[in-house]
């Protein structure tokens, strides 16, 4: 059984690398994969601490959180694909005024 | 010995991919690092007896969520991106910032290393049989977490087709 | 490492497996390309190919080896690695999904899988990245084309198929693919009995998930000339159409395990019709008698002597299959027997959903891409749904009084519950009908004059 | 529908909406039955507007006329319609015949009138088979070109030639039947029947090919005929024209047959019509081998043709539509000038208001039933 210390830090290392990529990039589909990112390492952390403790609990709030990610990606997307066809751009940073 | 080599060989996979994600400048190449570390979480989930999650994550964030972000990159152009500069402005800052960030959080784990190092985890027969307890649990216990989500989900589909939709 | 500590070690079945499969497959995948073309062959009233070898055995061979030397072009503005490692994507995914699958109780890589089907479908659908990365790193028009049709068919289409297979395990109660088998054994009946509407939905699903006629949208060759496969050549070339095959054997092999029995022989609890475990070995007799009633018939000598040892290699296997009948209970032959004639049956039951396969290729003619999405949303996907809700309901009403249900026998549950899905699939379709064809509007156009 | 064919559409193709893309189809593609190149304005998968562009197997025929005498001219004429490369023939031997003002002889005219038939259902034939293989069904080809090809032993037989024939002379036959030439042709007759039917199982009432063709391409009558459009896609319109009824040639007016016509004018119409046609030119061959007149089989016209100076028009119904041959003499051994109206490109020029608001699918259909013979359409 490897420690449960090891997957914290995996944990860590993706939640900063998405956080990394959400606050650099300018290109918003990046953004939301690494909003994905960072959901995913929320999930190891889950079934890391619902393996310690035995319990499947920490497992079924994973799958919640995948289902959670997959409504995000789906109305997320569908933003983009409104956003491009108006402004013919992806990038977040062009996004500034609220009408357009 | 063999448990550490699998779980440091997904590991550095999944930290090496998610580095590619947001460094890549091409998206598509990002959304293949992306599958990548994902499928090197379920390889996680799979050291970590979650079989039914392992599944789970391929099928559905492999298999359904990743699939669509590859066909919404595909249907957005890509040949002007690759010619603009993909970072912030001000990225040192941001990246300073989340050093910070990170190194906090590095030291409230390394604050309860001991502990956590030390922990004897569950008997791995307690989440045996797999899928049948998170069955148990998704249609009992948390039915109504699971049927708010089964909303979520519709609202969330009637949100992304009306806005991809041309004309409603 | 003593002999025996090799032979007790647990990696050593799953690795010789492994090993069968990754070097067995692309041959096995090269024939049924042959039998396809024979086939469809002799459907249109023509011979197929001849030249190679008596009646173009050898034919997958030479096809083969001409791939391997083509030159492997790579388009001047592709995305070069992606279009270099995208066929491997596809193949990898197909062959990972294989290793569920038990062909026999005997050869399994994965045993004690207990998510078994649900890795099946998982891991080979993921070969769509494949798909879609080589169409989009070819930079043609036509293969991003052709991977945008296919990805979107195969995520509808799975919903579907999806559908139906949860039909099938609620009767199996199981996901683990040996549990799956067992269960019909146990049961005395193949889903297929009990679930046929189940079945016919998967069928269908099926035959497009692996963009199979009448739904190969995605490589309609008359429309976008070859799909994501337009600017490949050679070898990548022929690494998806490996994938294709290999992922036209993986679904078979779930609709076996599920709906056919797996490995089991027809009739399997019936001792009275126990004669039938012979009929392996007749059958492979009698195909090694037709090669040496043919052998004499061929034109040149080496031919005849070639068409003489496939009659001896049939008869082999029919020696084979046949020994650990006769042999008496209890010797190591008549312990291989399960393995043995486990591993016939779920190959000839592949075989037969495969030939199902070509024969609906060779009879229909293309959908059109809308009209497959509205056959796959409006049409399967709620029949399948009713499917399921049927079976829920059939299995509640057969199971014993004392666990819950009410007991009814299965001969009235089952029938009852499909007729009622047949007729909700019937006025699907009498729905349909009756609002059928959405008419394109030309008017449309006209707000936004598109010439000059 | 209404009518919105406007002369001279086209595709603009430098202008372009966000969603919108140029789909070149052709020269070199699997279904633009030889090098048609379309251009194809896509909104997604839906046709906004197409251009075909022309020209990739121009070969001048029509110059060639010019510097050959009209006897040397007439081979040329096989290699328009290459599949039905009888009726180019027929037509222009009895163009060049009007010109002269001669006529065939009775036996020659029947015969002329039988090989004319089969070659129609040899075309049709064909069409079928890629047609169908254009939707995606592989199968009924095959069964097509087994058909074809006793057609094709036939034509064999009797001039020895299979594609190209250059079965006629002007003025008649340049050869006598062959002593089992009744026979073969009643033989295949009376099997082609249920050929047909063979077909038809597989197709008629099968609900994809029905999906695929129903509704698709539709064109009214009113623009078939703005648009000169002729033919079995002028029929399926709902138009009863046939040149071998409304201006008999050869020995139609011998023979009993109806004209097929459609109600819809879409595909499934085109496709039914084309059908039925293969079913009556049977019994065109049918009731032409039962009264084959004896006699020469060519007419007097003189070893070298000098018509006098003027100018002919004389159209007929080839298996694709109005076969045109407008022929200027100058009263020298050559045509001072020759035109053709090719059924095809004429037809052709319907694809672009068929193909609006289909799918890249349906283009596919709509060229298939239009059947184009890109020989013809570019001479």
């Amino acid at each position: 059984m490897v420690p449960i210390g090891h997957y914290l830090f995996l944990s860590l290392a993706l939640f900063s690398i998405g956080i990394v990529g959400v606050v650099t990039r300018r290109n918003v589909i990046i953004i939301l994969m690494s909003i994905e990112l960072i959901l995913n390492a929320v999930n190891i952390n889950l079934v890391a601490f619902s393996r310690l403790v035995g319990s499947v609990e920490g497992q079924i709030f994973a799958i919640f959180i995948i289902t959670d990610a997959a409504a995000e990606a789906a109305v997320g997307l569908g933003i983009i694909i409104a956003f491009f066809r108006n402004r013919e751009t992806v990038l977040a940073d062009e996004m500034d005024i609220l009408k357009w | 010995m063999l448990d550490l080599v699998i779980f440091y060989f997904f590991a550095a996979l999944a930290v090496a991919a998610a580095v590619m994600v947001v460094t890549r400048r091409n998206v598509v190449h990002s959304a293949i690092f992306l599958a990548t570390a994902l499928l090197a979480t379920a390889g996680i989930f799979l050291t970590l007896h979650a079989e039914f999650l392992f599944i789970v994550q391929i099928i559905l964030y492999t298999g359904g969520i990743m699939v669509l972000y590859v066909f919404v990159i595909m249907l957005v152009n890509l040949d002007v991106a690759l010619h603009q500069v993909s970072f912030n402005r001000r990225w040192y800052v941001a990246l300073l910032l989340t050093a910070v960030l990170g190194a906090q959080a590095f030291a409230a784990i390394a604050v309860s290393r001991q502990s956590l190092y030390t922990l004897p985890p569950a008997p791995a027969s307690a989440l045996e049989p797999n899928t049948e307890q998170i069955a148990w649990g998704l249609f009992h216990t948390y039915v109504l977490p699971f049927e708010l989500a089964s909303v979520l989900l519709l609202v969330a589909m009637v949100g992304g087709v009306v806005m991809a939709k041309k004309r409603i | 490492m003593d002999l025996n500590a090799i032979l007790h070690w647990p990696y050593l079945v799953p690795i010789i497996c492994a090993l069968v499969i990754v070097l067995v497959l692309p041959l096995v995948a090269g024939y049924i390309v042959l039998v396809e073309r024979k086939v469809m062959a002799d459907m249109q009233v023509r011979l197929g190919p001849m030249r190679v070898g008596p009646h173009g055995l050898l034919q997958p061979i030479a096809d083969a080896v001409k791939l391997l030397l083509k030159e492997d072009i790579i388009p001047e503005s592709a995305d070069r690695w992606i279009f270099w490692g995208a066929p491997l994507i596809s193949v990898t995914a197909a062959m990972l999904a294989l290793s569920a699958v038990p062909i026999g109780p005997a050869f399994l890589i994965a045993p004690g899988l207990n998510i078994g089907i649900l890795f099946i479908l998982g891991v080979g659908a993921l070969g769509i990245f494949g798909i879609v990365l080589g169409g989009w790193a070819s930079n043609s028009h036509y293969s991003l084309l052709g991977a945008l049709r296919s990805a979107a068919q195969l995520v509808s289409y799975e919903t579907s198929a999806g559908m139906a297979v949860v039909g099938a395990l609620l009767l199996a109660g199981t996901l683990s693919t040996t549990a799956i088998i067992d269960r019909q054994a146990q049961d005395g009946v193949w889903f297929i009995f009990a679930a046929p509407v189940g079945f016919f939905i998967y069928l269908v699903a099926s035959i497009a998930e692996t963009n199979r006629a009448p739904f190969d949208m995605p490589e309609a060759e008359s429309e976008l000339v070859a799909g994501y496969m337009t600017e490949y050549s050679g070898f990548r070339w022929a690494l998806y159409f490996l994938a294709e095959y290999t992922n036209m054997i993986v679904v078979a092999s779930i609709a076996t395990i599920l709906f056919l029995g797996g490995g089991l022989r027809p009739f399997s609890g019936t001792a009275q019709l126990d004669f039938l475990d012979y009929l392996p070995a007749a059958l492979m007799l009698g195909i090694g008698g037709y090669c040496f009633y043919r052998a004499p018939k061929q034109p040149v000598g080496v031919q005849k002597g070639f068409m003489g040892v496939v009659g001896l290699l049939c008869f082999g296997l029919a020696a084979l299959l046949a020994l650990p009948v006769i042999a008496p209970a209890g010797s190591i032959l008549a312990a291989m027997e399960p393995g043995l004639h486990g591993a016939f049956w779920f190959l000839a039951k592949v075989a037969t959903y495969l030939y199902v396969f070509m024969w609906l290729r060779f009879t229909f003619p293309r959908y059109r891409f809308d009209q497959l999405m509205r056959l796959g949303w409006q049409f399967l996907l709620p029949v399948a749904m009713a499917n399921v809700i049927g079976i829920a309901v059939a299995v509640a009403l057969h199971r014993p009084i004392a666990n819950g249900g009410l007991g009814w026998p299965w001969w009235v549950a089952f029938p009852l519950t499909t007729a009622l899905t047949i007729l909700v699939a019937w006025y699907l379709v009498w729905v349909g009908e009756k609002e059928e064809p959405t008419e394109i509007k030309v008017g449309e156009e006209e707000e936004t004059p598109v010439n000059a | 529908m209404g009518s919105t064919y406007k002369p001279g559409s086209g595709v603009e193709t430098t202008v372009l909406g966000a969603d919108e893309i140029i789909l070149n189809m052709g020269p070199q593609h699997p279904s633009t039955h030889g090098v048609l190149r379309v251009k194809l304005k896509l909104d997604g998968e839906k046709v906004k507007g197409s251009e075909c562009v022309i020209g990739y197997l121009h070969r001048g025929v029509e110059k060639i006329a010019e510097h050959r005498t009209y006897t040397q001219f007439a081979p040329y004429v096989d290699r328009m319609d290459y599949i039905a490369a009888v009726s180019n023939g027929l037509g222009y031997c009895e163009a060049v015949e009007k010109l002269l003002g001669a006529e065939a002889p009775p036996r020659a005219r029947v015969i002329r009138t039988i090989l004319t038939e089969l070659g129609r259902i040899a075309s049709h034939l064909f069409w079928l088979g890629t047609h169908a293989l254009d939707i995606g069904a592989l199968t009924p080809l095959f069964y097509c070109l087994r058909e074809r090809e006793e057609i094709l032993k036939i034509f064999e037989n009797y001039c020895g030639a299979r594609l190209t024939t250059h079965a006629f002379r002007i003025g008649g036959l340049q050869y006598e039947a062959y002593d089992a030439f009744e026979k073969d042709v009643e033989r295949f007759c009376n099997d082609f029947d249920r050929r047909v039917d063979e077909y038809e199982t597989l197709l008629t009432e099968n609900r994809i090919w029905v999906g695929r063709t129903k509704g698709i391409g539709v064109i009214s009558a009113k623009d078939a005929i703005a648009m000169g459009v002729t033919g079995p896609v002028l029929r399926a319109s709902g138009v009863e024209w046939d040149l071998r009824k409304a201006m008999p040639y050869a020995a139609y007016d011998q023979f009993e047959f109806s004209i097929p016509t459609g109600k819809n004018g879409d595909t499934y119409d085109r496709y039914l019509v084309r059908m039925e046609e293969m079913r009556q030119s049977r019994n065109i061959c049918l009731q032409a081998i039962e009264k084959i007149p004896t006699g020469p089989i060519l007419g007097k016209v003189g070893k070298v043709l000098k018509p006098p100076p003027g100018e002919v028009y004389h159209g007929i119904e080839a298996p694709k539509g109005e076969l045109g041959y407008y022929i200027v003499s100058d009263g020298t051994t050559q045509p001072y000038r020759v035109r053709i109206r090719p059924p095809s490109l004429i037809n052709l020029e319907a694809l672009d208001q068929m193909v609006r608001g289909h799918l890249v699918a349906d283009v596919v259909a709509i060229i298939g039933t239009l059947d184009i013979v890109l020989g013809e359409v570019d001479r």
